[in-house]
């Protein structure tokens, strides 16, 4: 193990060395500010010129007591020259502003990799707090990596001395030290973040001041101070990227954005309802603050209410859209059904966490793909996406307002908390260029029929309240084809029944067919992957390709109906591998559909995929 | 909207559908019915611009027998689903029929959360004190005892008085009527639709064959006059047959009296006023009810205030005022982005 | 056409033609008593030695009003001297009391059936009523039946004129009448008829003497008059049965006894936690007047709540029982996840109608097996078992307490509106000769541990508060193996999860191995069914192989685990059929989980199989 | 179980469980998990015959800190949890705590259900005003303008008084406590043990991360005495520092005011005196809040009744002693039944 204090690092000799990519992952109490140290250090590398994806990790606890482990936060980025599909297996580099992130994040770092710890915390009473017995740093523990103790609480302070802040305020600019430190490690450009700062605090200057020259400390002590054997600057070149204007972007984001677009296309206002939950609410906290697009956000007294609010909406012309999670989506099952009977558009938007019941809030899984399919009572068929990262919600958003609004159903739009949270550069795209599919409200009181239906769609006509001559009436009750009026007749029943199933299907025609991301288009092995698995799937099998096995990457979006042609397309594999992040659900709408032996790779941890465990899995199969 | 267009030429039967009625014969719900009909065609919004919204139980029936705009959903959602609906467009009429078992048992998150919302529309909960639909069992305003299928020897749990419910939901608007007084139910009804926010009425509902006279001790021609106290903002409690009989306050507690008129000394002057701003009088009134004391019908409680729907248009519209962004392109394109170049 | 009136009848000459077995429907306005008539009928049938099943139709209304067609309510019973498997495709003589009940029920009657309809009610006000513009009666629509138009009405007013009853009063001994007369026609005895009027009626005799009268009246008429050509009495004789004290049963009063025995067998005090929905309530009904038997009933505020208290009652140590029909299934989905997670035992019985929403209250479907799978966010396996019979029942909610109890987890119990309706003839068991199971609550203090397992079962311990030393927290959140703390920790979620499906997976080891009812054990076409449609379907299956066709007949209890040779089974056929009163439902779990080439054969009119349509199914694959 | 066996042994930390309290540091929770463990002590049953029972939130983490048996159930259903309890044992001593979110939107329904019905539970409802595990969303009893995010702008529903709503639902126990009042909390609290019934005590509690000082008019140590009036059965309401300031009824109206002792000749006979068990009184106290008048703590209300629970129970009784079929064997073969022979 090599560790050094800072008296002893002298400055190095400005050579830099060429990585293709790198994972760093910055992990601290609660309040040591990761996730903005994170954020900062990500616009930074998109503006190098870096592919990259990030995914920050946050504690179940709203604010643990300081220096416990499950007050722990942290920040991970993959950057590189290629392309970047995840947020990367394991850190290269971790960074730990105390014990307890060390403790937590250790065990995950890439042997070899490098540990910058603030030593300064590392006080017998923190390293109890964090659940040490001896100290990590001194019992030989960390000999598999480099490890790189400095008294960033310290040094922290000396620079920010001038600026005359109390010692708690001062300490609080140690996040922007060490971002100044790992800027200097990927040469990185300062300025943006000096920009940024100085905008957030224009109105408290000393604390700009102080944040800056906190990051100017850091970055200089990385110049000048002499690193241990084996540590030194590192240089990332630009990746081969598509031109274009760049920003950063959440799945939330991505959604939320999405869906204002698709009301936008549709020409409809939207009202969202929604009761908060983990980790759906940041869509109601993101449409709350866009009302001026047209938007009405509702928080609901609970899930049932906010779906039957969505409903309503839609009954009266709206876009209405519910967001969730699973317990909450569990509570709206009866209200779907309704919708389904009554066949007005909605978009049911359900952020998966890990379950069952409350499972694990912050951690992710894609375990509600049974319950968007077939959980409900009764044959209750609907449309089903899922989201394969956070810049795809944008489209998936569009797609399902697309399909809800022109088939007159709802549409489940599976996205994660993984998705949600991380965040990936996007080539912002012009929205003036999307196709616009506006909605046709019935009008014509003539001949007007709640539940004819349009012949290529089979969708019945949307007619608003408020339209002269078309009052009519709908519920949950059996109704009768054409009319709508209640119906118990036997035989009513079953073509409603087959009507809205092969609406349903239909809608298989109106998708794109199932293409093959990587890979060939038959032979031995597909990897059938569906929603935020995507990235790992997709690097795991381009590394596969590149080593010259026999592996290609499909990947759903659309979970039901499912495209057309994907039976036919499976047929041509010997084998499939269906990774999820959880205990096989796609892999049995598969096997049911198209009896092929799709086998499944699970996982369910709260944990995305590593690219490895894939790699591990696809290996077996060809070479095994 | 409430256009007047036709408010002269609308009569109540152009509110009827063309559904035939299915309730059982000699159900309240017809009388209730009609009511209604007259009502919507006293105040004259075009039947398109009027939407009914209802749960499931006997009553939530109710939207297929008006030509109105109808939407007939799940059991004890409809406050939710209108609430949907006024977020959507606050222009239309919108009423929501219930029970007091898809109401007050299954809905009663959603009745409690409208009221205190103050959505603009008007809630009637027909209250029979079973459960219709589903065959008789008991509900939450059944009276202690209730044999019902579900408590063969009588019931246990204490009822609730929905009026007494609303008040505690800080409803801004409640008022009672019944499916017999049929004079008395559109003035009522009207009040209800001229009121800016939530307003609900219960309306004391006969289920001939599952809870048959449940109220007769007020509800029938012959107990009407004695049972029944119809209260009117500014004006004093009386009623009784001779309208003999009058409501005062004890002194120095917080409860009320019946009194006889020229009993006593008592004068109209000693009796109470009826005040429809005062939640607390509005209390007392509720928890009126027989033997003793005579039940409190018409507008209990009326608070004018601004709706939710209103509240929620004023504030999009103050966004939309002061956004600096209002094109989702410009929207996309905030914060920190980065150009690539070839 | 064949009608006669009273007038013009004439005694027989007594000879009573031989038949195998006979479906009668009775059918009436609401009010004219059918649903009596019908069990009145079925006893008598029953002590005929007949073997028989029935099934009442009530209408989705309360009580119309009289003479409209949605007030008619019928009965029907299947009777005959050889096993007797369903209530009937179609009936070979209808009792129609008035024009909509002719209007309502004569398009299913037989070719060639008998009506017998009472002409005093056919008056102008009441053929409109009932929706004809012509008297049905006169314009030879009836020419492909046996009609007996008797002026009932009058014949009955005749009959017990002398007890001074009032019109209205008079003419409700109408069935009675009609009831004597088919008593003749098929040689019932009236004497348990006139047993029982006597009871019930025993504080109002002339209302009993007026009904006695009336029937033995009906009986005379049928003795002494000349019934048309064609027309005579039949012989139905003895079936072959197990000889014992039998009872009839319906299916919701077998579930109720069946979940007292259940709870006896398990020591446990009963709690049903319930809210009234149709099909459901009857169970609620049925226990809330067995307070007795250590039975505590609850009608709860809605089904969430009815759920929850009933897992708050298995965390107290009772056996908590909660039920519903598909949409308040629905809304229970996110407690059952609960209950999944905090592993208690739980019973939860769905009596299946048609959906979807409210879909058709009254009418039946088997829909919800979905729901009952799969319907849950997250991995949230647990036991579904399905009743095939109104007897069944029983022994299904006695298996459904013992699996819940030994291997702590919810048991969803399938059953429907048909087979609740429903009844048959029941051999009554002797209770003492179950073998017992009692719990065993966890009693020792040291080494507790709330989620250790049972080696064997992996159920963990049943804790019950009030145990000194045991005090312990469990919850939603994921649980610490062992200890079942709050734990985020990845691999334990992983573990966990794993060991909740290993849990219910291993059940299959449990139930006894899947049987084969009808047919070969392995050939060319297995007709696998579950639930319900188990009587049309085994008639079916046994015409068949009485025609030499290769087929057989496998029902399922075990839905899930399905049952371990199941696989094994199903893949010695070249051909599997899967009858379902659904879109599709089980076929897609044996697909998914075999690979076999199972196929669907759907139907969702509310209404059950009929065995032809079961037998032209099997012909066209083994024929076609 | 009332079993007092150790009632001289038992101590605060005796119910305190081995977990680590993951509250934010400063959370109001603290001192009323304090307040509670000292009450159970007080109290005395032993903590096998003690059950917590919570929704979701950060109050519902509660019985993870308690050595008692324990179970955090899902979002706003602890109230119908906690009843199958008492159903299945009510033996048991049951607590419910619950959240203004978890209680009053989510869970509105159950806790008007369980305080209606009158289950024997005590339930605590920890009311900051704010959703705080979902970071800081305004709840049902947020003040309108709130902002969260999910009202960036400003709220704008009307909040429920959750006294106010407990009354509306026949809540037979309906009390206050404040979580810095460590003394006073303790009595509220075996008060409401004490009552055979639902006994609902809302506790103010301060989130001191998403709605900092949102009591501090009546809450901190400064506050207290001012913002106060700690009320008492039979004891005239007399508050502030120097116990100067009373409350009054207004004469010939339902409502009250704040007087001054000595002040324009009022003296402490004029105070009302509290009465318990008047339901009104409770309504105008419940709707008292600054900065005109102190917020009314201590037992608002308080009837006795029999809880439903001891009600079931003895209806069981009743049916066993008069049932006349008491075999399984035998009702099943109760009624028609016919022999089959060889
Ligand atoms: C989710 C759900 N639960 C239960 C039911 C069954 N159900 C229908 S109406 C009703 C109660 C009706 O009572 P009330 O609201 O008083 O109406 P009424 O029939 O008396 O007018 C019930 C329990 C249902 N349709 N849906
Ligand atoms: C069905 C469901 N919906 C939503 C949530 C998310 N959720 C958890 S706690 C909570 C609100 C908590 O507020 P409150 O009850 O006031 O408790 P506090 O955290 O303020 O103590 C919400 C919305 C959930 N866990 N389950
Ligand atoms: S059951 Fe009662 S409430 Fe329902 S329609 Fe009949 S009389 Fe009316
Ligand atoms: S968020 Fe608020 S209520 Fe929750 S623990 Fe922190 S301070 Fe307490
Ligand atoms: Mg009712
Ligand atoms: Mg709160």
């Amino acid at each position: 193990m090599v560790t050094s204090t800072a008296a002893e690092l002298e400055p190095t000799d400005g050579h830099r060395e060429e990585v293709e990519s790198v994972v760093v992952r910055f992990a601290g109490d609660s309040g040591d500010g990761m996730q903005l140290t994170g954020s900062q250090f990500t616009l930074a590398t998109a503006l190098a010129g870096n592919d990259l994806a990030t995914f920050p990790d946050f504690p179940a606890e709203i604010r643990a007591p300081i220096g416990t482990t499950f007050g722990v936060s942290a920040f991970q980025i993959n950057f590189g020259a290629r392309e970047i599909a995840t947020a990367g297996d394991a850190p290269d580099v971790l960074v730990a502003m105390n014990p307890a992130a060390l403790k937590v994040n250790i065990g995950e770092l890439n042997t070899g990799g490098t540990v910058i710890v603030d030593i300064g915390t590392f006080s017998d009473r923190n390293l109890k707090k964090a659940g040490f017995t001896e100290d990590p740093l001194a019992n030989g523990s960390l000999d598999d990596f480099q490890v790189l103790s400095i008294d960033i609480s310290k040094l922290t302070l000396e620079s920010v001395k001038e600026f005359g802040l109390g010692n708690k305020e001062a300490l609080r600019s140690k996040n922007m030290w060490t971002l100044g430190l790992v800027y200097w490690l990927y040469d990185r450009d300062r300025q943006p973040t000096l920009d940024w700062l100085r905008d957030k605090f224009a109105k408290r200057g000393n604390i700009a001041d102080a944040n800056i020259a906190a990051i100017n400390a850091g970055h200089a002590f990385g110049e000048t101070a002499e690193l241990p054997s084996g540590l030194h600057g590192y240089k990332v070149r630009h990746a081969d990227i598509a031109p274009g204007l760049y920003r950063t972007v959440t799945g939330a984001e991505a959604l939320a954005w999405g869906m204002a677009m698709g009301a936008k296309l549709a020409n409809l206002r939207l009202l969202l309802a929604s009761y908060p939950i983990t980790p759906a609410s940041p869509l109601l906290h993101i449409l709350a603050g866009m009302k001026q697009f047209d938007i009405v956000t509702f928080q609901a007294e609970d899930e049932i209410a906010a779906v039957c609010a969505a409903i309503g909406g839609a009954y009266a012309g709206s876009l209405g859209v519910t967001s969730s999670s699973g317990p909450g989506i569990a509570l709206k099952g009866e209200a779907i059904g309704l919708a389904v009977g009554v066949e007005l558009p909605l978009v049911v938007v359900n952020s998966q966490r890990a379950g069952p019941s409350t499972g694990m809030p912050t951690k992710t899984e894609q375990s509600d793909l049974y319950q968007a399919v077939f959980g409900r009572n009764a044959d209750a068929p609907l449309v089903v996406l899922a989201a394969a990262s956070p810049a795809d919600c944008f489209e998936v958003a569009i797609e399902a307002v697309r399909l809800a609004t022109k088939y007159m159903t709802p549409v489940m739009l599976l996205t994660d908390g993984y998705i949600g949270n991380a965040s990936e550069p996007w080539l912002i795209p012009d929205l003036d260029a999307f196709e616009p599919f506006p909605v046709e409200f019935a009008g014509q009181a003539e001949d007007f029929h709640p539940y004819s239906r349009n012949g290529e769609t089979l969708a019945r006509p949307w007619a608003r309240p408020g339209t002269p001559g078309l009052q009519h009436r709908i519920g949950g009750i059996e109704r009768q084809d054409g009319s709508g009026n209640i119906s118990y007749d036997a035989e009513n029943h079953q073509r409603m029944t087959d009507l809205r199933a092969r609406k349903i299907a239909g809608i298989a025609d109106d998708v794109p067919p199932q293409g093959v991301e990587l890979g060939p288009k038959s032979g031995r092995l597909a990897v059938v992957g569906w929603g935020s698995t995507h990235g790992p799937i997709h690097r795991a099998v381009g590394n596969m390709l590149d080593q010259g096995l026999e592996v290609a990457h499909i990947h759903l979006r659309n979970i039901w109906p499912l495209p057309r042609n994907l039976g036919e397309l499976l047929s041509g594999y010997e084998a499939i591998l269906v990774p999820e992040m959880n205990n096989g659900q796609l892999v049995t709408v598969l096997r049911a559909e198209y009896l092929v032996p799709a086998e499944g790779l699970n996982k369910v941890n709260g944990q995305p995929f590593k690219i490895t465990e894939i790699e591990n899995a696809i290996r077996a199969r060809l070479e095994g | 909207m409430n256009v007047q267009a036709e408010i002269d030429t609308l009569k109540a039967k152009d509110f009827a559908s063309d559904q035939e009625v299915r309730w059982c014969p000699g159900c309240g719900d017809y009388a209730i019915l009609k009511g209604v009909q007259r009502t919507l065609a006293e105040i004259g919004t075009p039947p398109e611009n009027v939407v009914f919204i209802s749960g499931i139980g006997c009553s939530s029936r109710f939207p297929y027998y008006l030509s109105t705009y109808g939407f007939h959903t799940i059991h004890g959602r409809a406050p939710a689903v209108a609430t949907g609906v006024k977020l959507a467009n606050p222009e239309l009429d919108v009423w929501i029929v219930t029970g007091d078992g898809d109401g007050l048992s299954i809905g009663g998150n959603h009745l409690l959360h409208v009221l205190r919302r103050n959505v603009d529309v008007q809630i009637l909960l027909f209250n029979n004190e079973i459960y219709g639909l589903t065959k008789g069992q008991y509900s939450p305003t059944s009276r202690i005892g209730t044999r019902s299928p579900s408590t063969p020897m009588g019931s246990l749990d204490r009822p609730l008085l929905p009026a007494q419910f609303a008040l505690g939901a800080n409803a801004s608007f409640v008022a009672r009527a019944v499916d017999t007084q049929q004079k008395h139910m559109p003035d009522v009804l009207k009040r209800a639709h001229a009121h800016n926010g939530a307003s609900f009425v219960e309306i004391y509902q006969n289920c001939i064959v599952y809870n048959d006279g449940v109220f007769s001790s007020f509800a029938e021609k012959e107990t009407a006059d004695a049972g029944q106290l119809r209260v009117e903002h500014g004006q004093p409690m009386i009623f009784g047959k001779d309208r003999q009989r009058g409501i005062r306050m004890v002194p120095d507690t917080f409860s009320l009296e019946v009194v006889e008129i020229g009993k006593d000394g008592v004068t109209e002057a000693d009796l109470l006023v009826h005040d429809e701003g005062d939640r607390i009088l509005a209390g007392l009134l509720a928890e009126m009810r027989g033997p003793d004391y005579p039940v409190a019908i018409g507008v209990l409680f009326c608070e004018e205030t601004q709706s939710y729907d209103t509240a929620v248009y004023q504030q999009v519209a103050q966004v939309r005022e002061h956004a600096s962004i209002t094109d989702l392109n410009e929207l996309l394109r905030g914060g920190a982005t980065w150009t690539v170049t070839e």
